[in-house]
């Protein structure tokens, strides 16, 4: 009985040490692309895809053209894990490692995830020389700060999305417009125990103070946290207008959840609301989650006319994907591989420093606008026209739909105020 | 107001939290670190017969009750028993069991933050001017109504007071023929219903997501320690405590002490009362 | 002996939450004495013991060992300066062999001093040393029971381990917590001359005892608890005379009668 | 034990080299003291030798990540099972080292080979101080307290915000080669490995045993129990601050996830499977955990459930651990008999 059990044990595991060497098939000699991504995670799984799709329009196109030879795209996806709590970040790294030594990845796009781990592996791409490039999930000013700071050691790191100071940005400029709307002037803050979600927090209680806001209050709450209600009444009984919700752990939908039946006249405007990103919001809220706004960093998340590759992308990832484009990731980590392609094809060759270099030089139309790096800092350039540079989008739930309403110039509707706000 | 409210409801939500996890190991001294994912198991399985099999709410909720316990029962048969006593041994075997079910869960496309239940009875209203939301005010019920038949099940029935002869002595149980294992098989049933049942009352207020497993088992946990490891009547009574705690926290310290809070709490409480603050007495004699 | 006593016991009281253990003991031990300590289970012998050596607080009274006040000292002071005891029920390191359960106490700091029972001065090989004690109390080298598994050895043997670990400190006063007890006649016979070695050799005993017949062949002062509270002390015979000792430890019954029994 | 039929039991034996090659007769032949030293040899040569015929370089660092949770796994064990304190604080003796590494290096400007033991000697004494008012506690309370070290250390960090918050802290030089990373790793783990082994078997190390067994002996010899405690303690924490300091150095990064729980756990499981109580236990233990779930990276998020599972397997089927189970088999023959 044990003893068996026993060899079934051994059984398997053998059955996995066969079937390790299959890895990801190998045409005649592809561009690896390495993915460290926390593929069980929203930010994980839309770079994944958006990288996918990207991936096979290229290989269908013949792929990438090096020295007259067409060269396909392979992508090595790993599961890093780094959103999961318990889990070190040394975790990451060794998986970005695994994928520069052992799968021999030539380029290094996506993650990792979580703005420490992506911080930590920055000294590991210097030191092994591979071009990366963020596209999900760091929101951390301090990654293109350390690039500008330490430009020679860290120049191989790229970010093709926007970071928290955009965001922050782009809030602005609804509040506004809201203002002069409907004469709101109390702001509610309510954030997530994370540094980046803190910082950018109390960075928009400074400017709002500076603007004339009147800041009204600033709950910040531990990951994980399931009951908002005290923070909510504090917020209601302080006559605030607006909630800026920073957080992007699962448990935001229970906020969600509480200021809808708690009927707090309060205008929820999510940074960072992974949970509101997503297509499922609306069931997952079961309707609750209407008048919500979120930020979806860049545009192509969300459906809207940025540019004329925008639908484009949208609607071949919800053919291939069965799904829209659920959030943060899916545009940016599109982009980046067409972004490598051009700069693979520009340097003619996989050399790093030379690609570094084209990369610098990048400046196409794509997704979410026009993309270009700061030479400085390889932060891609924000902007708010699509014409510009790479544009943000805000989008509001109305009526089950994800609405643009951020920036205008791409926008396809306006703010609605619930029911119970009308004055 | 505010505060006595919504701290009465916080605490429902540990108790129910912690009721499950108290009880194994007040019975049969296993530390069930499975708790937390058995959580997330229930609430994914009361949505898949809600949805994909389209059973009726209130239906898909015994079969969740039900399905959890048979669950819990089978991990104590085929693995537990085999590790009866080792205590780290439990710990890792049930720690990994949960692991693999969460993960597998996740693996299994339960991710995202998509999937919730709906509230009983949706909607809010004004209790002395604080307005609460029906579920919430539902959890307090039935958190109650746990307690109160907990209570009277472990004082009144023949299972129930065997149950608490185990808790009391293993050993003298043994004797009056109480069969530990069968107990210990009952208790690890009726502790994944709990688990089952928290999960039913508490997730229609957010959205099932794997991560909840994890929380949820620190929290157990945190509630059972305080209460003293084994004494179910103790983890309610600390449950009550840290609830308020943490809400008071919130209101005058500011959110993000709540877990800070918590932890100076269990550890604090272990260094001057080893045996936690309701343990029974002749535990503090671990203290050497 | 008119000489200032080792040990004084000053009224010590003992609490359980509502039980009264002990209430208001007092007593003193002379140099070279054997005190034997008996009454009825219950009566609070072994609380006496755990008091004076700091296992457990008191709620009151005091003791001096050598005129110091060691009450308030931790158990591990007190077996310091000198005073040592056995346990009740003997827990000896089961997974090593006999000799190896000295190494430990022989490590401790009053063993350092004191080179250890008669070791003198320092201390050589600790393995060494503890197989001299063990054989000193009857465990015969030359049939290896010394090196023997704890955990194989019989009652007998176990009970002389827990005299030896005292021994090991080379201590001035030995509590012996119910040393007679579950061993056969013939043991009890061969330990009985080991006591009175260990008197020769300047070692204050005190036995806690349910053995009466052996405690009075070599204890020379006897005390009798009852519920915690001292009832008498004095000579064997004075305490076997004694109506109130009879009516609480013996009952009605008649004394040497009771004691066949108990050797029986 | 599974009995065949009614009149049958299974009955173990010593072999025979066995008892002939106990004590001081082991040097009667060759045959009797190669049985006793070939194990040893073959641990210690297999790790030596571990780092050359590794496939590339991505191996040799499984190989140093699965050392460091060796460290840890030999202080859980020596912890668990010579001294009775069963510490799920691993974690917490990570980050220490870590962190002082990292000060060290960063602001010291100190090389890698100085921060590291500095480190683990630092870092012992502090985790040795802050742990102290917990050694009077026994079993699974002082279990649960260590656990709550490390979580309470990682939101202290985050809620003041200090040593680089929740960025941790970059720019901290790694090892001169990989060849004295590895073997500098694995160093640690033989030295402290046989060290330990050494010391439990001295007489200071009986005593420490004897606070498991039957402290109250202990104090009845006049003997504080405290004292041994902490400098158990001391020794155990320098063993993981040291894990944490190499680890720092490995990927030339510090932050809080190195009070993560993995860093309690998997030391523990290792533990369990090796076989608890024999240190050696611990290190096999790791050496097979770590690779094992290295390779099941190319399983996504399924990995994790093998992992648990294969985990699980273990646990149950050979709750003894593995080192035990082998040396059995290896010290002692089965049959059957008659009853």
């Amino acid at each position: 009985m044990k003893i068996k059990e026993l060899r079934s044990l051994v059984v398997l595991l053998v059955a996995f040490f066969m079937i390790l060497p299959a890895g990801p098939a190998a045409a005649e000699k592809p561009i690896v692309i390495g993915a460290p991504l926390s593929t069980a995670f929203l930010y994980g799984w839309a770079a994944e895809r958006g990288m996918k799709l990207a991936v096979d329009e290229i290989n269908a196109k013949g792929g990438v053209k090096v020295k007259g030879a067409m060269r396909p795209f392979s992508v090595v996806v790993i599961d890093t894990r780094d959103l999961e709590p318990g889990v070190p970040v040394s975790d990451a790294l060794l998986a970005v490692e695994k994928l520069i030594l052992d799968k021999k990845a030539d380029f290094i796009i996506g993650g990792p995830v979580r703005s420490e781990a992506a911080l930590a592996a920055m000294p590991l791409l210097s030191k092994y020389k591979k071009v990366s490039i963020l596209t999900t999930g760091v929101l951390t000013p301090a990654y293109h700060a350390t690039v500008e700071k330490e430009y020679d050691k860290f120049k191989y790191c790229f970010r093709i999305h926007g970071e928290a100071k955009n965001l922050v940005g782009e809030i602005f400029a609804n509040f506004d417009e809201l203002k002069e709307l409907y004469k709101f002037n109390n702001l509610f803050i309510i954030s997530q125990d994370v540094s980046h979600a803190r910082g950018a927090a109390n960075l928009v209680k400074d400017i709002a103070t500076k603007k004339g806001w009147n800041v009204t209050g600033l709950e910040i709450y531990p990951t994980g946290a399931s009951d908002f209600s005290m923070g909510l009444l504090k917020a209601k009984n302080t006559q605030a207008e607006i909630i800026n919700i920073w957080m992007d752990m699962p448990e935001s939908a229970i906020l969600l959840k509480q200021w809808y039946d708690l009927k707090i006249p309060a205008l929820p405007f999510g940074s960072t609301l992974a949970a509101a990103e997503q297509p499922g919001f609306w069931k997952a809220t079961d309707g609750k989650g209407e008048y919500t706004l979120c930020n979806v960093v860049n545009a192509g998340n969300a459906p809207s006319e940025a540019t004329p590759w925008t639908m484009k992308f949208y609607n071949a990832y919800t053919q291939k994907w069965g799904v829209e484009p659920e959030g943060l990731g899916s545009s940016s980590s599109y982009m980046a591989v067409y972004v490598l392609k051009d700069a693979i094809e520009r340097a003619g060759g996989l050399d790093s420093v030379k690609v570094v270099t084209e990369l610098e030089k990048t400046d196409v139309m794509g997704v979410y606008g026009r993309l270009r790096f700061n030479p400085k800092s390889h932060q891609v350039i924000p902007a708010t026209d699509p014409k510009e540079g790479a544009v943000g989008s805000i989008l509001q739930w109305q009526a089950g739909k994800r609405v643009v309403v951020y920036p205008k110039s791409i926008a396809t509707g306006s703010i609605q105020l619930p029911p119970w706000m009308k004055k | 107001m505010e505060i006595l409210i919504y701290g009465t409801i916080n605490s429902a939500a540990l108790a129910l939290y912690a009721l499950g996890f108290a009880m194994v190991y007040g019975v049969s001294r296993l530390p069930n670190f499975a708790h937390g994912a058995l959580f997330v198991l229930s609430g994914f399985m009361t949505w898949y017969f809600l949805n994909s099999l389209e059973l009726n709410y209130f239906i898909s909720i015994i079969l969740t009750l039900i399905a959890t316990g048979v669950i819990g029962a089978l991990i104590y048969q085929f693995i537990l028993i085999r590790i009866r006593g080792m205590e780290i041994s439990e710990i890792m075997a049930t720690y990994a069991m949960g692991l693999a079910i969460l993960e597998g869960l996740r693996w299994g496309g339960f991710k995202g933050m998509t999937y919730t239940l709906p509230a009983f009875i949706s909607g809010s209203v004004d209790v002395f001017g604080v307005s609460v939301d029906y579920q919430r005010l539902l959890v307090v019920v039935i958190g109650g109504a746990v307690v109160g038949l907990l209570w009277l099940f472990t004082h009144y029935t023949r299972m129930g007071l065997a149950l608490r002869g185990m808790a009391q002595d293993e050993r003298a149980a043994l004797m009056l023929g109480i069969d530990s294992d069968r107990m210990a098989l009952v208790a690890m049933a009726f502790g994944s219903s709990l688990a089952a049942l928290a999960a039913i009352c508490l997730l229609p207020l957010g959205n099932i997501v794997v991560e909840a497993g994890y929380n949820v088992l620190i929290l157990a946990i945190a509630v059972c320690i305080v209460g003293g490891l084994g004494s179910w009547m103790g983890a309610v009574l600390a449950a009550f405590l840290i609830g308020f705690a943490q809400i008071l926290t919130v209101v005058y310290l500011g959110a993000h002490f709540q877990m800070v809070v918590a932890l100076l709490a269990i550890i604090v409480t272990l260094i001057i009362r080893p045996s936690g603050l309701f343990g029974r007495q002749k535990e503090l004699e671990e203290r050497v | 002996m008119t000489t200032e006593p080792i040990l004084q016991v000053k009224d010590v009281t003992k609490a359980f939450g509502g039980i009264q253990a002990l209430n208001g003991v007092s007593f003193d031990v002379y140099e070279g004495d054997i005190l034997g300590i008996i009454g009825p289970n219950g009566s609070g012998k072994t609380t006496v013991v755990n008091c004076i050596t700091g296992f457990i607080k008191k709620t009151a009274g005091k003791v001096f060992f050598r005129g110091k006040d060691i009450s308030r000292k931790p158990p591990h002071k007190i077996a310091d300066m000198g005073v040592t005891r056995t346990f009740q029920i003997m827990r000896p390191y089961y997974s090593l062999p006999a000799y190896k359960n000295l190494v430990i106490p022989l490590f401790s700091p009053r063993a350092k001093r004191t080179g250890g029972w008669r070791g003198g001065g320092k201390l050589g090989d600790r393995n060494t040393v503890g197989i001299d004690i063990l054989e000193e109390i009857g465990f015969e080298r030359d049939s290896f029971v010394p090196y023997k598994m704890a955990s194989s050895l019989p009652t007998g043997y176990l009970k002389r381990l827990e005299l030896a670990r005292c021994l090991a400190l080379k201590p001035d006063i030995i509590f012996c917590d119910e040393i007679f007890s579950g061993l056969s006649m013939s043991e009890i016979s061969s330990m009985v001359p080991l006591i009175e070695r260990l008197q020769m050799d300047g070692i204050t005993l005190v036995m806690i005892e349910h053995r009466l017949r052996e405690l009075f062949r070599v204890a020379n002062r006897v005390m009798v608890l009852n519920f915690g509270e001292k009832l008498m002390e004095g000579t064997a015979q004075a305490v076997m005379a004694d109506e109130a000792v009879k009516k609480a430890y013996f009952g009605s019954e008649n004394v040497e009668e009771l004691m066949g029994n108990a050797n029986g | 034990m599974s009995v065949k039929t009614g009149q049958h039991r299974q009955e173990r034996i010593d072999r025979g080299i066995r008892i002939r090659s106990d004590g001081i007769y082991a040097l009667m032949s060759w045959r009797e003291l190669s049985y006793l030293t070939v194990p040893r040899l073959a641990l210690i040569v297999g790790m030596l030798v571990l780092p050359l015929v590794l496939p590339g370089m991505y191996w040799q660092r499984v190989v140093s990540i699965a050392c460091i949770y060796a460290l840890l796994a030999i202080s859980f064990d020596f912890l668990a099972h010579f001294v009775g304190l069963v510490c799920l604080g691993g974690a917490f003796f990570v980050g220490t080292g870590g962190y002082l590494a990292a000060i060290l290096n960063t602001s010291f400007g100190l090389p890698p080979l100085v921060t590291i033991p500095l480190a683990s000697i630092l870092g012992a004494a502090l985790c040795t101080l802050l742990l102290l008012p917990c050694l009077p506690l026994r079993g699974v309370y002082f279990a649960i307290v260590s656990l709550m070290y490390p979580l309470f250390a990682m939101r202290v960090i985050e809620a003041l915000n200090i040593l680089g918050g929740t960025d941790g802290i970059l720019g901290i030089d790694s090892f001169s080669s990989r060849w004295v990373e590895q073997y500098t790793v694995i160093g640690a783990v033989l030295l402290f490995l046989f060290g330990t082994r050494r010391l439990v078997n001295m007489d200071i190390g009986l005593v420490l045993r004897g606070v498991k067994d039957n402290d109250q002996a202990i104090r009845a010899s006049g003997m504080n129990i405290t004292r041994y405690k902490t400098l158990a303690v001391f020794i155990a924490s320098a063993m993981g601050c040291m894990g944490g300091a190499i680890l720092v150095h490995i990927y030339m990064w510090s932050g809080i996830s190195q009070f993560a729980l993995d860093f309690s756990i998997l030391p523990i499981a290792a533990t369990v499977i090796g076989g608890s109580g024999t240190l050696a236990g611990a290190v096999i233990g790791c050496l097979i955990l770590v690779p094992i779930s290295e390779l099941l990276r190319d399983f996504g998020t399924l990995r994790i459930v093998f992992y648990a599972v294969i985990l699980m397997g273990f646990i149950v089927f050979r709750s003894e651990g593995l080192l035990v189970y082998g040396q059995r088999k290896y010290h002692q023959f089965q049959r059957w008999t008659r009853l």
